[in-house]
């Protein structure tokens, strides 16, 4: 480090220097809540998963399909033009296996979740979401892969209306 | 286009230690960075003009426009004062923007602090970065930070054919080089079975390979030709600086390759007059608060053509010769995040901090060997979207 | 010696209380798409950086800019977060172009505060969580303890802040992307809830959405695009500490420091005289008052006495707020300064309907960025004339 | 749905969320001298050594001269009333059954002062200029926060 410099500051402390009171601290939690208007892409999506179905926009110029559907297209900058069904069944791009819950947590079991590319959207467009009914080992990039519906009477217009999707297995189809 | 008239040195630089968690509060810990950066330069706050800020989430310090919270600890008060972002990018482009504060002509001094204190967020910052998410249609998902690591890792490996043997060595390296940072968190000597025997979190990527969250801040002061003259025999240029924002839809691009980074390393590389990066760099810093992120970025800077950052490299000794500080070149002498810390922007200007020690000769145990002129700095973040990069020359 | 900049191209949208049909995304990209088509430009060639900005929790999410590009054209382009009002945006794409970087620089700023539901609780969660919070206060108290050092030194009364709602909100009636016009008299906002006295419901301007997008272009391109180019004239931006106890409670030091600097580059020395209309931030009614003065148009204490001859009024000599101002238009959180600078390019155009100033050359815009800061820019935008030094 | 439009009213949807976490704040260099200080009943500054100003609430360094302040010091718990409001509103703008007063308490000798609420005074008694004085909780139940003042009480 620079020759000049003698000394480095910062007073560190541990978890349990807090939690045992020897360093004060105030606590303090936000309320901070949000109803964020959906606007007409995200809407749409979501109400066509409680029907389950999933749903895209064509850009006409770059002839495109975009899932997660949006109202412009990000690369001709001009209007989407119309809604595209998309099929529920897909290839695997990348995948994971996730032994953290969303706060850290240590899960025995581990979420795998994989980046989609679902049949009919375009070439590298794809979503992200889990994977089930298949051990972590047998997951691969290019696997192929079918949506797991809730039942639609749970369904409630939200990305967890698709509880995760499974491999298709060799004869069972799914898709073309 | 147009072209750069006005020349723009850093003249000093300053850092705290990187811990876990402080008992300053942020304002503190930038006053530290802050002073420190000054009283190297050889100037006071009266010779300042302006001053940026950078910091990543609110959320992190837990502290609603936390800019206008910390402007009295970076010396803002009274002052032309601005706080820029761009998620985990923002450490490098803080002095982005501090540059054309005075490339502009609008100022002679400017002094560019960023300042993270992710510890109040409690008991992790987990919660926290779960807010970085789309609300709507990822959020509900429960994702983690490390998926969209593990995510990309995961297609980097098996595009390339890497493995993970090779991109722990990344990890091994940078934390031994952390031993000789006086201000590194976790400093380490470790084996590449250490890293892959470490708790896995997300799979493929495991404890070792993630940098720590960290509390701490950096600052550089910048100053115009004829002051940087003035007060310094030893200014170092920054010849260079570019940046670049890729889609939102992070699951609609090959994760494979950070084009993003690509394009702001060629925006700062033509902006230097560079034409062949690994020939004409001697130095860099690229962002890793991941070890595959230093390939990834490093391959983005075009320091190696894709996928072969890690090629031919097998062991320990073929990394410290490739990268190692009197390796063919140089990368992350500083220890990078992993062995120094990841206070998300404090750590982007600490390797600023560090390209400028090192291209002065002032690094001590920590400098190279090949009698560096020209460095670069590059940070990442967002959601996997944003490349900063800075030239510097000595 | 710099270069000229100029504003070549403006849009919006929104501006209602509540804009429940479109998300944050399609209300950016209808604005982005009418500045573009404004200057005559397409963002995915002529455009070299993009500046956006923003606060994470008016957005309720962290790191803004992950969800900007795609809807202004911006994806794989250098594009950042100011965090801040839009009018920091704007100086900063200056900036930009100034250093001989980029030629054409977008801004965009908007409010969606139509999304929050704990906007109170935010505003607290903006103040020191060392010595302010604790207090257990609502950041409008803070509001409250300045109006009421701002009269008791400059001896304006609280009726003259009830004429700056009264004069506001009927300039807004003429503006139709006001939210809140509407015939207030100054005995309506008196009889008005008391908050925190002397400030009253009627004092405080209500939230709204909407999204302005600028382009700016350096001279020779400028010229190319527009035959009524902006021109940015002068520039300032700057801060108190956010700590109040040390604050100057009467001055506004942030848009004295701030207009000083503008004014210095504009080559204005006599701003009463030689701009013709200002938009000051007036989320408060009092602030109005506080920040004419700030900016030395009059001494303090003495802006109460130019209202009441109506030298503020919009057919008066010195119009304020003639857009109806964050009291008639609605509270645009960090666009509340960038809307203000797109009311003095449409004043300077000729282009302001039938709140028109008449004959206006140089405007000047300025913003503060809200409870509990005390930091601001200004910038004075003028149509062509020589730039003064 | 109709061709006309493209969504009825009752189609149009938000999602509802958060952004809340939990934190701790340390207090800090500054902070830590201040508030074990309150628990001694006693209100401590910092001193500038470039320009002399003592600061209320204390720094760690001169927001004016950004020195490192060397020396805390203990300031009077008495002062003037620089600015105060009547509060009709509560903190999440509910109304208060009784309206409060608070104030900014330029403490003697010192740069700033305290924010505080003022006791044993009616709202329209109050003024600026007037002398106030800290009025303390008990020892035993001080516990280094800012309601180890109770108020600000009015003084001859």
């Amino acid at each position: 480090m620079s020759v000049k410099i003698r000394e480095y500051r910062g007073t560190p402390y541990s978890r349990k220097d807090l939690e045992e009171g020897r360093v004060p601290a105030f606590r303090d939690k936000p309320r901070a809540r949000y109803a964020w208007a959906c606007g007409p892409a995200m809407g749409r999506f979501l109400a066509e998963l409680k029907e389950g179905r999933i749903i895209g926009r064509r850009c006409r110029r770059c002839g495109r399909v975009l899932v997660p559907p949006r109202m412009f297209c990000e690369w001709c900058f001009r209007p989407t033009d119309e809604w595209v069904y998309i099929r529920d069944t897909g290839t695997v791009l990348t995948f994971s296996a996730s032994y953290l819950g969303p706060a850290a947590e240590r899960l025995k079991e581990p979420i795998i979740i994989a980046v989609i590319q679902l049949d009919g959207a375009s070439p590298g467009i794809g979503i992200l979401h889990k994977l089930g009914e298949v051990k972590q080992e047998e997951v691969h990039v290019g696997m192929r892969v079918k949506a797991v519906w809730k039942p639609p009477e749970e369904r409630e217009g939200a990305i967890t209306d698709i509880l995760y999707f499974k491999p298709i297995r060799e004869g069972q189809g799914g898709g073309e | 286009m147009a072209s750069v008239k006005r020349r723009v040195a850093v003249i000093g630089a300053g850092i705290t230690l990187f811990r876990r968690r402080m008992r300053e509060t942020g304002r503190e810990l930038s006053f530290y960075a802050a002073k420190m950066a000054l009283e190297t330069a050889g100037i006071t706050i009266r010779d300042v003009d302006a001053v940026v800020c950078g910091s990543a989430p609110d959320a992190f310090d837990g502290v609603h426009m936390k800019g206008e919270y910390l402007l009295d600890g970076m010396g803002g008060h009274n002052k032309p004062y601005v706080r820029v972002y761009v998620g985990g990018g923002t450490g490098v482009f803080t002095p982005i923007a501090a540059w054309w504060h005075v490339a502009s002509g609008h100022f002679d001094v400017v002094l560019a602090i960023a300042e993270e204190k992710m510890s109040s967020c409690h008991p992790h910052p987990q919660k926290a970065f779960t807010t970085i998410f789309d609300p709507i249609y990822t959020r509900p998902l429960g994702p983690n930070l490390v998926w969209i690591f593990a995510l990309e890792m995961q297609r980097y490996m098996s595009v390339h054919g890497v493995k993970k043997e090779q991109i722990a060595l990344i990890s091994v390296k940078n934390k031994r080089n952390a031993l000789d940072h006086p201000c590194a968190q976790l400093p380490a000597k470790i084996t590449v079975q250490d890293v892959l025997n470490s708790e896995v979190m997300v799979w493929p990527v495991q404890r070792l390979d993630i940098s720590p969250p960290s509390d701490g801040a950096a600052a550089v002061v910048l100053a115009a030709e004829h002051i940087a003259k003035r007060l310094t025999d030893d200014p170092v240029w920054i010849e260079g600086v570019g940046w670049c924002l890729d889609s939102t839809y992070w699951t609609n691009r090959d994760l494979y390759y950070p084009k993003y980074v690509e394009y702001a390393a060629r925006m700062a590389y033509k902006m230097a007059g560079i034409k062949n990066p690994p020939k004409e760099i001697d130095v860099a810093e690229p962002y890793d608060p991941f070890d595959y992120k230093e390939a990834h970025h490093a391959e983005g800077l075009m320091l190696a053509r894709k996928g072969e950052y890690l090629k031919g490299i097998k062991d320990e000794d073929d990394i410290f010769a490739r990268y190692g500080r009197d390796g063919d070149l140089p990368i992350c002498p500083s220890g990078g995040l992993l062995g120094v810390g990841n206070p998300i922007a404090a750590a982007g200007l600490m390797k600023v901090c560090e390209i400028f020690w090192q291209l002065r000769g002032e690094a001590g145990k920590r400098q190279v060997k090949n009698d560096p002129r020209t460095g670069v700095a590059q940070a990442w973040g967002d959601l996997m979207q944003v490349g900063t990069v800075i030239v510097m020359r000595a | 010696m710099e270069r000229r900049v100029a504003i070549v191209g403006v849009g919006y949208s929104g501006f209602a209380p509540q804009t429940a049909d479109v998300s944050y995304k399609e209300l950016m990209f209808e604005a982005a798409t009418r500045a573009y088509e404004d200057a005559g430009i397409d963002p995915r060639r002529d455009v070299n950086s993009f500046i956006t900005c923003a606060e994470d929790y008016w957005e309720g999410f962290s790191i803004f800019d992950e969800f900007v590009p795609d809807q202004l054209g911006a994806v794989l382009k250098p594009t950042c977060t100011v965090s801040a009002d839009g009018l920091y945006g704007l100086v900063n794409a200056v900036m930009q172009i100034q250093s001989g970087l980029f030629d054409v620089v977008v801004v965009e700023a908007h409010s969606k505060a139509s999304d929050i539901l704990t906007y109170d609780d935010l505003l607290r969660f903006a103040m020191d969580p060392i010595y302010t919070r604790p207090l257990g206060w609502h950041a409008y108290a803070l509001a409250g303890l300045e109006m009421a050092r701002y009269l008791y030194d400059t001896g304006a009364l609280e009726e003259h802040c009830a004429m700056v709602v009264e004069k506001n909100k009927a300039n807004a009636l003429l503006n139709p992307l006001a939210s809140y016009g509407a015939k207030v008299s100054m005995d309506d906002v008196m009889a008005s809830r008391p908050l925190f006295s002397p400030l009253k419901e009627l004092d405080v301007a209500p939230l709204a959405d909407g999204c302005v997008v600028m382009v700016l272009a350096a001279e020779e391109v400028a010229r190319r695009l527009t035959d009524m180019p902006i021109w940015v004239l002068g520039m300032g931006w700057a801060s108190e500490s956010i700590s109040p106890e040390i604050r100057d409670w009467c001055r506004a030091i942030y848009a004295e420091l701030a207009s000083q600097m503008a004014y210095d580059m504009a080559g204005i020395t006599s701003p009463a005289k030689e701009v013709d209309l200002l938009e000051v931030d007036d989320r408060f009614s009092y602030k109005e008052l506080q920040h004419v003065e700030a900016l030395g148009i009059c001494a303090y204490g003495e802006a109460c006495r130019l209202l009441e001859e109506g030298i503020f009024d919009r057919d008066g000599d010195l119009p304020v707020n003639p857009s109806g101002g964050s009291l008639g238009v609605g509270n645009l959180l960090e666009a509340s300064g960038l809307f203000r600078a797109l009311e003095v390019v449409l004043q300077l155009r000729g282009e302001a309907g039938r709140h028109q100033v008449p004959d206006a050359e140089v405007g000047l815009a300025q913003c503060w960025r809200g409870l509990p800061t005390a930091s601001g820019a200004v910038i004075i935008l003028g149509v062509e004339r020589e730039v003064g030094a | 749905m109709s061709l006309e439009r493209p969504r009825l009213p009752h189609e149009i949807r938000h999602w509802f969320g958060d952004m809340e976490c939990d934190y701790v704040y340390t207090l800090g260099i500054a902070g830590e001298k201040f508030y074990a200080g309150l628990k001694e009943g006693r209100i401590i500054g910092s001193k500038c050594p470039s320009c002399g100003a003592i600061w209320v609430p204390p720094s760690l360094y001169c927001p004016e001269c950004f020195e490192e302040t060397s020396e805390w010091v203990e300031v009077p718990d008495e002062g003037t009333v620089y600015t105060f409001t009547v509060a009709y509103v509560g903190p999440d703008g509910e109304p208060l059954e009784e309206p409060e007063v608070y104030a900014l308490i330029v403490l003697d000798g010192a740069n700033g002062g305290l924010l505080h609420k003022l006791g044993e005074v009616r709202p329209e008694e109050a003024y600026i200029g007037m002398r106030v004085k800290a009025v303390w909780a008990p020892e035993g139940e001080r516990k280094g926060a800012i309601t180890d003042i109770k108020y600000f009480r009015p003084v001859e």
